[in-house]
């Protein structure tokens, strides 16, 4: 393990950002780990949540932004419902994901490709066009769909369709991810 | 009137934020100041000494020091005053540390800020007069309100020191949260062992009256003469007559009345006396589950009653008492750890408080000294503590340290391992608070001899699973999230100020802070003083305490009893009010509004006039804002020098 | 005024048990009325009840205190008689109330700004709807409701309160409280600086003379007066706008749930200052918080002489 | 000393004894930062405090007035904030037909316990007063003057 | 019972298809209760996870965009059945209340928002507006001796301060309503813990670990069927029931049901109607089973 030198790495203006773009206060954390104790995915996470926030204190930006951890959070919400200091960390974590989008990290790609293919989907028709949205998504990853066995399962209850929904506002939710796109660009 | 200002440098508490040289230049330039400069301690011998010198050498006959709030040193500089021969209300303090230096760092508002603040203070100052106390007895007896260990030390103390005590508990029994500990800490002493002899001083000590399964209702008077009423609640038992021989206990066929002894783990007979060693030793009807009070059936303890003791009309009874001082020792309740619904909100039967857990342990508790989950009654293997339950924690509206539960908790894995020698503990804490004589040791030991796990992370839910629960938490030093099936799991309940608090606050004329603790009249200084004269406190009423800090403050609060008695006589406060008899014009609208009845009527020269009692008078005010023509002024408070004080800031 | 010789019947037969029955006579010219001491029977032919008697004459009461004495009152004076037995400055059993049904007094400032400044006032006849006034030679006639007092035109007690003898018949109002107070809400609608502005021309005029505190009924501190005394030391002796204007508040304050209207403050200026709208903002939110109105129930405690642990309509402000 | 041109306001408060000037000092202690502008009158209580106090130190040039007490029921004295709060109320409602605006006064309620909520009040209450600005001064009179001649004369 | 049960009705993008029984069920009973369901015209995806992985403003304006058709409506409520679409039109509303965020979302809008509208899960209406009681008298084939357990999911209830419904660690709205169909409702000890979400595609281990821990719990406490009220939960749970299976070495055959079915088949509704037959794990011997005689 390395030493970190926190002089050197302490990132205050990262800190600053978090807040900011959170509302939430960072310095109200006390690390008592409820977070970690609650969350369903700490088993799959590199960092444990409440390593992640004591990270962010340190402001130890690039650690936090690569971390898998940010990807693989599902925004159940047990962190912030039990969070003894009432902080948000469902939203913590969203906007660390923000940030680490825009700083061009994704050390989950799969779960990415997911995100951004669902995205997709809903920009191009409105809604999600699910079979869309999953060819989309092997086409992206390259990878064998796993849940062949699913297909079967599913076609003859006419659970997916194969043409995709077609709904009159969807220039208009078109509009939505432009208007989102020119904003962000600003 | 020649004044002299003193402008405090508090070391850098103010001069860090004050020039206080500019400030004592500044005030050369205010009406009636002849003398002015800044010093390093004002509060400090060559402070005050200093200050005796220069009234001595510029023949000043007033004084304001400019330093700390009035509230800490003004009783300080008022003696300096004194000993330099000048009457004590010749003196003003100008606050510019807790006001100005402490909540601020603009030198140049500071600085500004604080001369106007010694303008304001000799602006008045030039209105005070001499004001002198009359003297008037004391009742040298004392109500202590609570008979917890805090309050059962405060109560001997005073007896001891020769004075008659009047002891009220709301219980049945003294003893309070420590009769229910089976083992104290950092000793493991038995808590009964140390705390009966006690209560047994307390019955048999001839000065002390002891007035249990009582309230205050009501409290009139003032420091030296309080008049209090004190509601005797029903028990529906001639406790004159009740020997406490348990033979009512023994027969009563009600076997489901409330154990509030212990910790509803048990019920308990309808008719019952807590537990063996109670002081008084007398029986109670709860008159919920008692067939005889709700449907008139029943009535075997009164036929077994070998002293007729047993009353079933009984009412409340009120009684007065009169005392001239009062010790409030009210104690803590425990938090409601139910609204923690992850840790299943009271659902489990085998999750419980530490309390349950002392009189579970507890050789006379229910279930004999054995640990036995209440669900199933087995012995339990994997014990789970879980540290700071309604403590630390903001979500849940309490973000104190209650102090005493990590202590405790290591207490009781180690009383675990002794009843169970192949069980494990294991406990979750966040940080482990041991600032006591050998506390810290005794914690190392329950991990180093005792073998109890802790972890350093909170608990983020409890669920059953078959016959056992599991308990998620965090250990954050390992850095994983972590699983334990446990087969019990005891919760260290935080501490919180004790019902009805609140209400005896109102009634004692003192205050509270927002988690309904009684606060002190100063946090270093004064701990167990309250801002109400002859009110004191002791133990856990005034915030979370261990066993001997509560009783450290009732011999503390018992000291300041006995010296507030040491006179025969008290000097009142010559802060009242009084009457200009030629500015009266006999409206009464004074009497209709002092909130003491302080006020009486009298016939002057066949006119009405109001007149002050001046010992009853407790110079709030009301009647000096009430009357048009401002014939009745609050001395020290007068319109005159409340308007010079106006005057001084706002120069139009 | 057909009531007049019903009340002069009443007055002879109680003056034997009273030292003093106090009303109006007439004044120095036939346009004025003063007020009047009845010590004997013949004084009471000189009685005058009618549109030209404002005095209220309850403001003799508390000087006399001791005395037996006997009062007759309008609506608007009797209700300052009861806040003076409700305030104890006065007894019950030594005042004897004379009431009758008041159809309202003139306000001579109108009937001045109509008339002009005339020399001598020859005669004046009252009726009921109409003021004939002859000055110089010329006759002016001038309707009463051009005349009429403002307090008058929404009075809602003309009839009094509390009287042991009562001439006539009672006289019916359809005034509401929101009529009465019409001329606070215009102005207190105007911009804050308009209405400092306004006090501070307005009270830059007051001569100081107390004129108005002398009038008031309610003024009981009289030589005490805290306008005058230096302990407490609240006004300077300066003639200074700040002072004066400081004066009328703290007649507001004094009177604050204890004035009962009666105008005699606004009355009495002589350079007709409006400070009975001071009284009436006052009064206006007494009834507003406290539903509480002075001098109608000598039996009631004044609102800031007392409180409610939970006041029904001081709402804790986000404060 | 003069008011700071263009940083401070003037602004007085009337602090009972037992609560809100103990909450004062408590927010000192906590060292919980406060503008600047306030300046502490205390008095014992706050039934003490005359609402002609308060008229005065408007009419004298303040620019906002702060009352504050004991919370309602936990007066030292019982009842004092109970009187407090009816004349404090009156003189609120009163101030607009004087063309002061109420936003230039306020009364509440703090604790000695309650340092952070003083803070906040008077923030809050300073905020307030620099939004509303100066208030309309009485000119013309020789107020150092006058004063001199008061002081002189007592 | 409040005449005024009259709803903006959305039923979300998964409502059109892999949960195309949950909408067919919810529209079913409501139908049958009084309750009236006005399908927001032309509504749009509320950009579910993804969205709010990307972008709050970006997240709330996709279901600002429906808020705002519903202002259209004149109708004052909207609800749905998915607690994920709730989620986003609730998050999106808690918001915007902020100015500044609000007018960042409309920026992006072609109608812009201004709030005004109550989101609520059907769940919710039916155990608030419309009442137990209310349900309880319409029961015509009680549930006697189904054995369930109702699973809530993580968000249905959480985070409590946006939600604002049920206790956000037991609620109870669907076990109060099992009951009140007459079914026997077991103490399940994970009722908002997380299913593993929209994890299936990209990392089906985590569902694989997540909701085969839920299904062992409710195997542990002996439900012979799960009850959800989220199209998520419920695909995760039924649809991959073979493939937990095979990653744990496990052999459940839990039926999982919508509640919505459990209240069709309980108000007498034809199976089909209710898409019973969409369901992946058959329930055909669990609904046999109802109402036999020693249900053992």
């Amino acid at each position: 393990m390395e030493i970190v030198n926190i002089t050197k790495s302490y990132d205050s203006s990262f800190v600053k950002q978090v807040e900011k773009e959170s509302g939430q206060n960072m310095s109200h954390c006390y690390q008592c780990g409820n977070c970690t104790a609650g969350c369903p995915y700490t088993f799959v996470y590199d960092q444990p949540v409440n390593q992640i926030m004591r990270l962010v204190q340190a402001g130890q930006k690039e650690t936090v932004l690569k971390s898998k951890s940010l990807w693989l959070c599902a925004t159940c919400e047990s962190c912030t419902t039990r969070c003894p200091n009432n902080i948000d960390v469902a939203h913590i974590m969203d906007v660390l994901r923000h940030m680490a989008r825009r700083e061009g990290y994704a050390p989950v790609p799969t779960v990415k490709s997911f995100w951004d293919s669902f995205l997709s989907s809903v920009e191009k028709h409105g809604r999600v066009f699910e079979i869309g949205l999953l060819a989309s998504y092997i086409a992206k990853t390259g990878r064998f769909w796993t849940d062949v066995d699913l297909g079967p399962k599913v076609l003859p209850k006419g659970k997916m369709h194969f043409k995709p929904p077609q709904i009159q506002g969807k220039e208009e939710v078109q509009k939505i991810f432009n208007r989102f796109k020119e904003e962000s660009r600003k | 009137m020649k004044i002299g200002v003193f402008v405090c440098h508090c070391g850098t508490n103010i001069e860090g934020t004050v020039d206080t040289a500019a400030v004592a230049a500044a005030s050369r330039e205010f009406p009636g100041v002849v003398f002015a400069t800044d010093t390093m301690y004002a509060c400090s011998e060559p402070g005050q000494d200093g200050i005796i010198e220069a009234i001595k050498e510029h023949k000043l006959d007033g004084v304001v020091v400019a330093s700390c709030t009035p509230r800490m040193h003004e009783p300080t500089f008022r003696r300096t005053l004194e000993r330099a021969g000048l009457n004590r209300y010749l003196f003003e303090m100008a606050n510019i540390r807790e006001h100005v230096s402490w909540i601020g760092k603009d030198r140049e508002a500071n600085t500004n800020k604080s001369a106007d603040l010694v303008r304001m203070a000799a602006a008045k100052l030039l209105k005070n007069r001499p004001l002198f106390s009359k003297q008037f007895p004391v009742n040298k007896s004392v109500m202590v309100v609570g008979g917890g260990v805090a309050g059962i030390q405060a109560a001997l103390d005073c007896a001891n020191g020769g004075l008659k005590v009047v002891l009220v508990e709301k219980d049945t029994t003294i003893g309070g949260k420590m009769a229910k500990l089976d083992k104290t800490f950092p000793t493991v002493d038995c808590s009964s062992c140390v705390l009966g002899p006690l209560m047994v001083d307390v019955a048999q000590h001839p000065n002390i009256n002891l007035h249990a399964y009582s309230e205050i209702e009501e409290v009139n008077g003032y420091v030296g003469n309080f008049e209090i009423k004190v509601k005797k609640k029903a028990s529906y038992v001639d406790w004159d007559a009740c020997t406490g021989c348990g033979l009512c206990v023994e027969k009563c066929p009600s076997r489901k009345a409330t154990d509030f002894f212990n910790e509803k783990l048990a019920t308990t007979k309808a008719i019952n006396i807590p537990f063996p060693q109670a002081i008084p030793k007398k029986a109670k009807i709860d008159p919920d589950f008692c067939m005889k009070i709700q449907k008139d059936k029943c009535g075997v303890c009164a036929k077994v009653c070998p002293s007729e003791a047993i009353d079933f009309t009984q009412k409340d009874e009120f009684i007065t008492e009169n005392v001239g001082a009062v010790v409030a020792a009210t104690g803590f309740d425990l938090f409601d750890w139910t609204v923690y619904g992850q840790y299943g909100g009271g659902k489990y039967p085998d999750v419980i408080t530490s309390l349950q857990y002392e009189r579970m342990l507890s050789a006379s508790g229910p279930s004999e000294g054995h640990i036995k989950r209440p669900s199933d009654g087995k012995e339990p293997k994997n014990v789970v503590f879980i540290q700071c339950v309604g403590s630390r924690d903001k979500s849940v509206g309490r973000p104190y340290c209650s102090g005493f539960c990590c202590m405790y908790t290591a207490k009781q894995t180690i009383l675990t391992k002794d009843h169970i020698p192949d069980s494990q503990s294991h406990v979750f804490y966040m940080d482990i608070r041991s600032p006591g004589k050998l506390y810290d040791e005794f914690t190392r030991r329950a991990m180093e001899e005792y073998g109890a796990n802790y972890i350093r992370g909170r608990v983020s839910m409890i669920y059953p699973k078959g016959d056992n629960l599991v308990v998620r938490g965090a250990d954050t030093l390992m850095g994983a999230q972590v699983e334990i099936d446990a087969d019990l799991v005891v919760l260290a309940v935080g501490a919180e100020a004790s019902v009805g608090a609140t209400d005896l606050a109102k009634k004692l004329r003192i205050s509270y802070d927002a988690y309904g603790f009684f606060m002190e009249g100063h946090p270093k200084l004064k701990p167990v003083e309250t801002n109400t004269a002859g009110v004191y406190l002791a133990g856990a009423c005034q915030g979370p305490k261990d066993i001997p800090a509560s009783v450290a403050q009732g011999s503390a609060a018992a000291s300041k009893v006995l010296g507030l008695f040491s006179q025969d006589m008290l000097a009142s406060d010559p802060q009242v009010s009084v009457v200009d008899i030629k500015r009266c014009i006999g409206c009464g609208k004074c009497i209709q509004t002092c909130p003491f009845g302080a006020i009486k009527e009298i016939d002057f020269r066949g006119m009405k006039k109001a007149d002050v009692i001046e010992t009853i008078c407790q110079g709030c005010g009301i009647c000096t804002s009430t009357c048009p023509q401002g014939a009745v002024q609050l001395q020290h408070f007068t319109d005159n020098q409340i308007l010079a004080e106006v005057n001084a800031i706002c120069r139009f | 005024m057909q009531n007049l010789e019903d009340l002069k019947e009443q007055v002879r037969k109680a003056l034997p048990e009273l030292d003093v029955v106090i009303g109006w006579t007439g004044g120095y010219d036939p346009l004025h009325a003063t007020p009047h001491f009845i010590r004997r029977d013949e004084d009471i032919d000189k009685l005058q009840v009618n549109a030209l008697c404002v005095h209220n004459l309850a403001t003799y009461l508390p000087s006399m205190r001791g005395k037996k004495v006997g009062i007759i009152v309008k609506g608007c004076d009797s209700r300052s008689v009861v806040e003076l037995l409700q305030e104890k400055l006065i007894d019950r059993e030594d005042v004897t109330i004379f009431g009758f049904g008041c159809t309202g007094v003139v306000d001579q400032t109108k009937i001045r700004r109509i008339v002009g400044d005339v020399g001598n006032i020859d005669s004046c006849e009252v009726s009921g709807s109409e003021v004939k006034v002859s000055a110089s030679g010329t006759e002016h006639k001038l309707a009463m409701s051009d005349v009429l007092s403002e307090k008058c035109a929404t009075c809602r007690y003309p009839n009094a309160v509390l009287s042991d003898h009562f001439a006539g018949a009672e006289i019916t109002s359809t005034a509401t409280f929101e009529d009465g107070y019409k001329d606070v809400v215009e102005f207190e609608e105007k911009p804050e600086e308009e209405k400092f502005g306004f006090w501070l021309k307005e009270m830059d005029r007051c001569i100081r003379c107390y004129a108005c505190r002398n009038a008031c009924p309610m003024c009981v501190c009289r030589d005490h007066c805290v306008a005058q005394s230096r302990d407490p030391h609240w006004l300077s002796q300066e003639a200074h706008v700040r002072d004066k204007w400081m004066f009328q508040v703290i007649h507001a304050y004094h009177l604050a749930g204890r004035c009962t209207e009666c105008g005699e403050c606004q009355r009495a200026c002589p350079v007709d200052i409006p400070i009975l709208l001071f009284k009436k903002k006052m009064n206006k939110e007494i009834k507003e918080v406290f539903d509480y109105e002075a001098g109608i129930n000598p039996d009631a405690t004044p609102p800031l002489m007392t409180f409610k642990a939970e006041e029904d309509k001081i709402t804790e402000r986000k404060w | 000393m003069p008011i700071l041109e263009g940083k401070e306001l003037r602004i007085v408060g009337f602090l009972c004894n037992w609560c809100s000037y103990g909450g004062a000092d408590t927010a000192g202690v906590g060292r919980f930062k406060q503008p600047t502008d306030l300046r502490v009158i205390k008095v014992p209580c706050s039934g003490r405090i005359d609402p002609l106090f308060i008229v005065k130190t408007l009419l004298a040039g303040a620019d906002g007035v702060l009352v504050s007490g004991c919370h309602p029921r936990d007066c030292h004295y019982t009842e004092g904030n109970f009187y407090a709060r009816r004349r404090l109320e009156m003189l609120k409602r009163f101030l607009p037909i004087m063309g002061i605006d109420a936003k230039r006064f306020e009364y509440t309620w703090v604790s000695a316990s309650e340092g952070q909520r003083w803070q906040e009040v008077v923030t809050k209450f300073t905020e307030q007063i620099h939004e509303l600005g100066a208030a309309p001064k009485i000119v013309g009179a020789e107020a150092e003057e006058t004063l001199k001649l008061m002081e002189a004369a007592l | 019972m409040s005449d005024s049960l009259n709803y903006a009705y959305y039923p979300g993008c998964s409502g059109t298809g892999t949960s195309i029984e949950y909408d067919m069920s919810t529209r079913a009973i409501c139908a049958k209760l009084g309750i009236t369901l006005n399908e927001i015209p032309d509504w749009s995806c509320c950009g579910s996870t993804p969205a709010h992985t990307v972008d709050h403003t970006l997240s709330s304006a996709l279901s600002a965009r429906n808020l705002a058709l519903v202002e259209k409506m004149n109708l004052s409520t909207a609800i749905t059945p998915c607690p994920s679409c709730l989620t986003n039109l609730k998050t999106a509303t808690h918001r915007m209340g902020k100015d500044e965020f609000r007018d960042d979302v409309n920026k992006l809008l072609d109608t812009p928002y201004n709030g005004g509208v109550d989101t609520k899960s059907v769940l919710q209406i039916i155990v608030e507006d419309m009442g137990l009681d209310a349900l309880k008298s319409k029961v015509v084939k009680p549930l006697k001796g189904l054995k369930v357990a109702a699973y809530y999911g993580c968000i249905m209830n959480r985070p409590p301060e946006v939600m604002n419904f049920d206790d956000p660690e037991h609620p109870m709205a669907m076990d109060n309503i099992l009951t009140a169909l007459g079914a026997t409702v077991l103490p399940f000890p994970l009722k908002v813990e997380c299913c593993g979400a929209s994890f299936g595609i990209p990392r089906k281990d985590i569902v694989m670990s997540l909701s085969g821990k839920l299904l062992d719990a409710a195997q542990d406490i002996g439900a012979t069927a799960l009850v959800t009220a989220c199209p998520l939960c419920q695909m995760n749970l039924d649809l991959r029931q073979d493939q937990i299976n095979s990653a744990n070495g496990a052999k459940h055959n839990i039926p999982v049901f919508y509640y919505t079915q459990l209240i069709g088949l309980a108000l007498g509704l034809d199976e089909k109607e209710l898409g019973i037959d969409k369901l992946c794990v058959s329930p055909r011997k669990v609904i046999n089973d109802i109402g036999a005689e020693d249900a053992s």
